[in-house]
């Protein structure tokens, strides 16, 4: 651990000296500085997420980000909405991974009720959930090719990640807003033949990661291209509440699915929390190729030991749930996703704060973009990976 | 083994697809010429099988978009039995779902008591002009020849299938 | 780097006691209320102008390293309901007495905030009161620098101050956005602009009838 | 064609002649370029099929494309240059016309044969970084005028290497004259076997190597597309142009790596020629009428070869940073080539 910490820190001490070096030649050029505005509408910035840099040569003086763009106001429209009905609304916040949305939210209103889903329930979330992950997280990983200039492996990505859709569409009705968790268990079971089908598209998927590494990741210049890049020191990560692979990456050993005892599946199989010591934008990005990997080992085991029995507990049929607070978190595909529930006993959520993870993970951007030049603008946004559903909630 | 450098692996793994996709086949569907059945379960549209309805507005209050328009009277029914009083039942006349609107959440189905909506795969009915969404009782009405029976479950599975 | 170790026991009520100990130690009288759910959770309640005091002895001496959320809660019960009245009604008569929740309170506007120690996965909910007079406290940004987008979203949601930030500028809203929209007493226009479907209701019989209804088949 | 056509056509037919052979040989390249390896080769290697509706196997949709481009509304920004923004996608366009006329498609098939051949293909090909320079500084657009500066730099950057990885092969063949570098390469022999004449290829791997490099920056293909970087800077000087001026410039861009291609096998790959020793043939003068009609087949046939590896390599790769790409010219790229040039001399002067 410690020969890693002062390897991390060796790393960190040359990466800023090199930055205060090229700074100082700035100076001494004295250009004069240029205001570039990327976006809203911006192919980086998948979704419409604004930033507003101030130009040195092309290096970045200054930056921020200017969110807001789609602001749907989630946490007002809980307050009005019954909680089934609030299930369908944060399906959107991450619309990529949806079903991992619904959760958190449904566990604390099961914390508030004081009931638990029936053991088969808990298999099938967190197989829906690390599915979603899936589905979520092999996405960036061609995204990522798009940020840096391989248009290839985006297309990759879409055509593994349908695979995974479909096994969603199939048990849970919708592709990217399931709507199947229900508070005390599942809306319903699965269909037959969902584990075989899922464990040839597990392959698959493994098979995707693969070629993914073989074709960016051990990429020469993919690796000049991020190694070093963005470089987020522990303590920083934590003071931002970055979450996640973000997290994972600048070392911190940290997962809500391990770290947490919650009714769901994971202490029950085998698996494995990945970190690097590095904390730049390779180092984001390996950790998330290697957690699809992990996540398509997590539901290959689940498929094995998916305990028999009813999906759904004992719940009235009409949900008012009592008076008090509960704050549930888990480890999301992009972070963690919390949802603090104040509950006074009606039919739906009295406030919800819906602490979400890519708006944490974006708000470190002004302090990481300092001193970058505009390419790695892109790819330190591409390997924050944030959402914007889940930005601006 | 020797490492091959990444670069040459990269242009290995493309001309793999290249390879695979010539020989095998594309992954894509030439979607008007052929089509995908979507799974049992997709939510495509909402039919509705009228004669079950009882307007009961349950499905509209349980909508978060408010996108369900019901309107109903009362009216007497003959008795059940011979020599019963007449009956009092609510008539539908009108149910509207406004596409536009809705989200799919599918809250609407699962509330209904009386087993009057279901869920159906068909997902072509898009329009150039958006009022022409909205769908009356008697286009919800059509929809119910493109439902299916409720998929069979997966081992282990307590109960049957509802819908 | 990565590691197998097993799920961590959660300790239990002693290692959340302590916290609130510990933090009745550094913060003295300024710790007003504090509520440890066993296993579960802990809520503290502290005076608004302990706030920024609170969050530096959370993370320099109590090791709470990780800054999760900061935002605040409106205790008002909104006075417009869920929006599902019926516009031609007057409007019903609806319970308005604030009821604090955790932790208890004082005033209509609370800020909440939740800090995590990163070395045993532990999290605090900090509360505090903030006057309707004059919401402020001290910002978090010079302890938590994350704390700055929080801040700046409650501030134009709840109208909270925080003295110090540098940027209060709002997130999402137009500049010149008037209200504060996360407020119970801002109305949530999408549910006022058309009336609920759902208040029609079957039109009874002409000339009425008691029969009850038919039941359906 | 000059000579083929000079004995019964006047002046002015045969130049119109020479247009019309430098249209087809500008535009049938890019359309085969763009049709084969942008359409079908890309989307293949992405697993999905490409254009599939306009004509049999999407064959026509090369044309709905330029038809959809020449329908779009001509756009010029405000406070644009207007004349030197209207003018820049013509000047890139140009300077392809301009490469393509001195390449030989066959023994007497070209368009114009002098002497100094290399030295002006390398000339003006840089009259591209002219047109790219004011078409990013006239767009008033910050992206653009990145763009712009990235393009000029990087292009100046690979037009060394690229001049330096051609001496090799002038050294070689002892002639800057491309219709004689074919001869010297197709009537060459290796260490006295005369079965594949002598490619330049074998001997200048390395110089090729480079020169197929400097091509890709040159043409601001992936991974050197930094100028256009659809990811930062939005397509960059091409940000601005729309309908039949970004028509220009995309015919230009799949046209010049068309027509660089046609050079690099001329320089690398005996161009049109085929060893003289299967015919007998000992020199120009041998060859064959009927060569007229192949060269210009194996030209193309050659040509698709590498535009092949121009477009695998990218669609396969991420692109670099353009401090990275200065980096990668003059510390690595240079000195190789100085190195090659080198050795070359020394070898053709002990041998």
């Amino acid at each position: 651990m410690t020969s890693t910490e002062s390897l991390l820190d060796r790393r960190q001490m040359a990466y800023i000296a090199a930055q205060a070096s090229d700074a100082r030649v700035n100076v001494e050029l004295e250009t004069e500085g240029m205001t570039l505005n990327i976006g809203p509408q911006h192919p980086a910035t998948h979704g419409t997420l604004r930033i507003i840099a101030r130009l040195d040569g092309e290096q970045v003086v200054w930056a921020e980000p200017s969110c807001g763009y789609m602001h749907r106001g989630y946490e007002k429209l809980t307050e009005v909405r019954t909680y089934p009905q609030v299930t369908a609304l944060i399906n959107r916040i991450d619309w990529l991974g949806s079903f991992a949305n619904e959760v958190p939210f449904i566990l604390a209103a099961e914390k508030l009720m004081g009931i638990e889903a029936p053991p088969r329930a808990q298999w099938i979330r967190t197989i829906l959930f690390e599915l979603s992950r899936i589905a979520n997280v092999s996405l960036f990983l061609g995204d990522l090719g798009v940020q840096l200039g391989a248009v290839t492996p985006v297309f990759m990505a879409f055509r593994d990640r349908e695979y995974v859709l479909n096994l969603i569409e199939g048990a849970t009705g919708g592709r990217f807003h399931p709507n199947f968790d229900r508070i005390g268990g599942l809306k319903d079971d699965l269909p037959a033949g969902f584990i075989d089908e899922t464990r040839v598209v597990m392959k698959k998927l493994r098979n995707f990661c693969d070629e993914i590494e073989n074709l960016l990741f051990g990429n020469e210049i993919f690796q000049s291209r991020t190694r070093g890049i963005g470089v987020i020191p522990k303590d920083i990560a934590l003071q931002y509440g970055l979450s996640g692979a973000n997290l994972r990456a600048s070392g911190v050993d940290w997962d809500l699915r391990r770290d947490q005892r919650l009714p769901m599946a994971w202490d029950k199989i085998d698996w494995k929390v990945w970190t690097h010591p590095d904390g730049d934008s390779f180092a984001r990005c390996w950790i998330r190729l290697q957690e699809v990997r992990e996540s398509t080992r997590i539901v290959d085991q689940l498929l094995d030991g998916i305990p028999s029995g009813p999906v759904m507990a004992k719940v009235p049929r009409i949900i008012k749930v009592p008076e008090g607070e509960a704050w549930v978190s888990t480890e999301n595909p992009l972070g963690e996703m919390g949802y603090y529930v104040v509950s006074k006993g009606e039919l739906g959520p009295f406030r919800t704060k819906i602490r979400s993870a890519s708006f944490n993970n974006i708000s470190i951007v002004p302090w990481v973009l300092k001193g970058v030049y505009v390419p790695d603008i892109i790819t330190i946004l591409a390997s924050l990976y944030f959402i914007l559903g889940d930005i601006d909630r | 083994m020797p490492k091959l450098p990444g670069l040459v692996k990269g242009l290995g793994v493309t001309l793999n697809t290249l390879v695979r996709t010539t020989t095998k086949g594309s992954n894509t569907v030439q979607y008007p010429h052929e089509k995908e059945t979507p799974p049992i379960r997709a939510r495509g549209v909402i039919a509705l099988r009228e004669d079950n309805c009882t307007s009961c507005m349950l499905c509209a209050r349980s909508c978060p978009d408010w996108c369900i328009y019901i309107e109903g009277h009362k009216e007497l029914a003959p008795p059940r039995r011979a020599g019963g009083k007449p009956r009092q039942v609510n008539k539908l006349d009108r149910f509207d779902i406004d596409y536009a609107l809705c989200m799919y959440c599918g809250i609407c189905v699962e509330v209904c008591p009386f087993d009057a909506l279901f869920w159906s795969p068909e997902y072509e009915y898009s329009e150039p002009h958006i009022a022409d969404l909205l769908h009356d009782k008697a286009k919800l009405g059509e929809w119910m020849e493109t439902v299916p029976e409720a998929p069979a479950l997966e081992a282990g599975a307590e109960k049957k299938g509802k819908k | 780097m990565s590691s197998d170790a097993p799920v961590a026991e959660i300790p239990g009520d002693t290692r959340r006691d302590r916290i609130v100990d510990d933090l009745r130690v550094h913060l003295g009288a300024s710790l007003l209320d504090s509520l440890v759910k066993p296993g579960d959770d802990v809520w503290v309640r502290v005076e608004a102008s302990a706030w920024r005091r609170a969050g530096e002895v959370l993370r320099h001496d109590m090791g709470f390293d990780y800054f999760c959320f900061l935002s605040a809660i409106d205790w008002l019960p909104s006075p417009y309901g869920k929006g599902e009245d019926d516009p031609t009604e007057p409007p019903p008569e609806r319970d308005d007495t604030i009821r604090q929740g955790y932790a208890g309170g004082q005033t209509r506007l609370q800020l909440l905030a939740r800090v995590v120690s990163s070395t045993d996965h532990i999290g605090v909910n900090v509360k505090c009161d903030v006057s309707d007079a004059d919401p402020s406290v001290e910002s978090w940004i010079p302890v938590y620098a994350g704390a700055n987008w929080h801040e700046r979203e409650t501030h134009e949601m709840f109208g909270i101050g925080f003295a110090g930030h540098p940027d209060l500028r709002n997130m999402y809203l137009p500049t010149e956005f008037e209200g504060h929209p996360l407020r119970k007493d801002f109305p949530l226009l999408a549910r006022m602009v058309k009336p609920w479907p759902g208040i029609v209701d079957v039109e009874p019989l002409p000339g009425g009838g008691d029969d009850e209804e038919g039941e359906g088949e | 064609m000059n000579a083929l056509l000079a004995a019964d056509l006047p002046y002015w037919a045969q130049s119109l002649l020479r247009v019309l052979g430098g249209v087809v040989a500008v535009l049938l390249p890019a359309g085969t370029i763009v049709y084969v390896f942008l359409f079908k080769m890309m989307s293949f290697m992405q697993s999905r099929l490409g254009p599939m509706e306009a004509g049999p196997y999407g064959s026509l949709q090369l044309f709905a494309e330029v038809g959809k481009w020449l329908q779009k509304e001509d756009i010029t920004p405000e406070r644009a240059d207007r004349f030197i923004f209207k003018i820049a996608p013509l000047v890139v366009l140009t300077s392809t016309f301009l490469l393509v006329a001195v390449v030989p498609f066959g023994p007497d098939a070209w368009f114009t044969n002098f002497e100094a051949g290399v030295f002006y293909m390398l000339a003006v090909s840089s009259v591209s970084v002219l047109g790219i320079l004011i078409a990013g500084w006239s767009s008033a657009n910050k992206y653009s005028l990145l763009g712009g500066l990235r393009a000029a730099g990087q292009l100046i950057a690979y037009e060394l290497p690229m001049v330096l990885a051609v001496v090799g092969v002038i050294i070689q063949a002892g002639t800057m004259n491309l219709q004689e570098i074919v001869v010297s390469q197709n009537a060459g022999e290796i260490f006295g076997w005369n079965g594949l004449g002598n490619p330049f290829l074998l001997t200048q791997i390395i110089g090729f190597v480079i020169f197929m490099i400097a091509v890709q920056a040159e043409l601001t293909q992936t991974p050197f597309d930094m100028p256009i970087a659809e990811s930062e800077l939005v397509s960059g000087y091409m940000t601005e142009y729309s309908g039949f001026r970004f028509l220009t410039f995309f015919i230009a861009e799949f046209a010049t790596a068309g027509v660089f291609s046609l050079i690099a096998s001329v320089l690398f790959l005996g161009g049109w020629g085929i060893p003289f020793s299967w015919f007998g043939w000992s020199g120009i003068d041998d060859v064959d009428n009927w060569m007229n009609v192949v060269g210009p087949l194996i030209m193309v046939t050659k040509m698709l070869l590498l535009s092949f590896v121009i477009m695998w390599v990218r669609f396969s790769y991420p692109r670099f940073r353009e401090d990275q790409l200065q980096r990668f010219a003059w510390k690595v790229l240079v000195p190789v080539s100085l190195v090659n040039i080198m050795v070359t001399a020394i070898l053709k002067v002990a041998f």
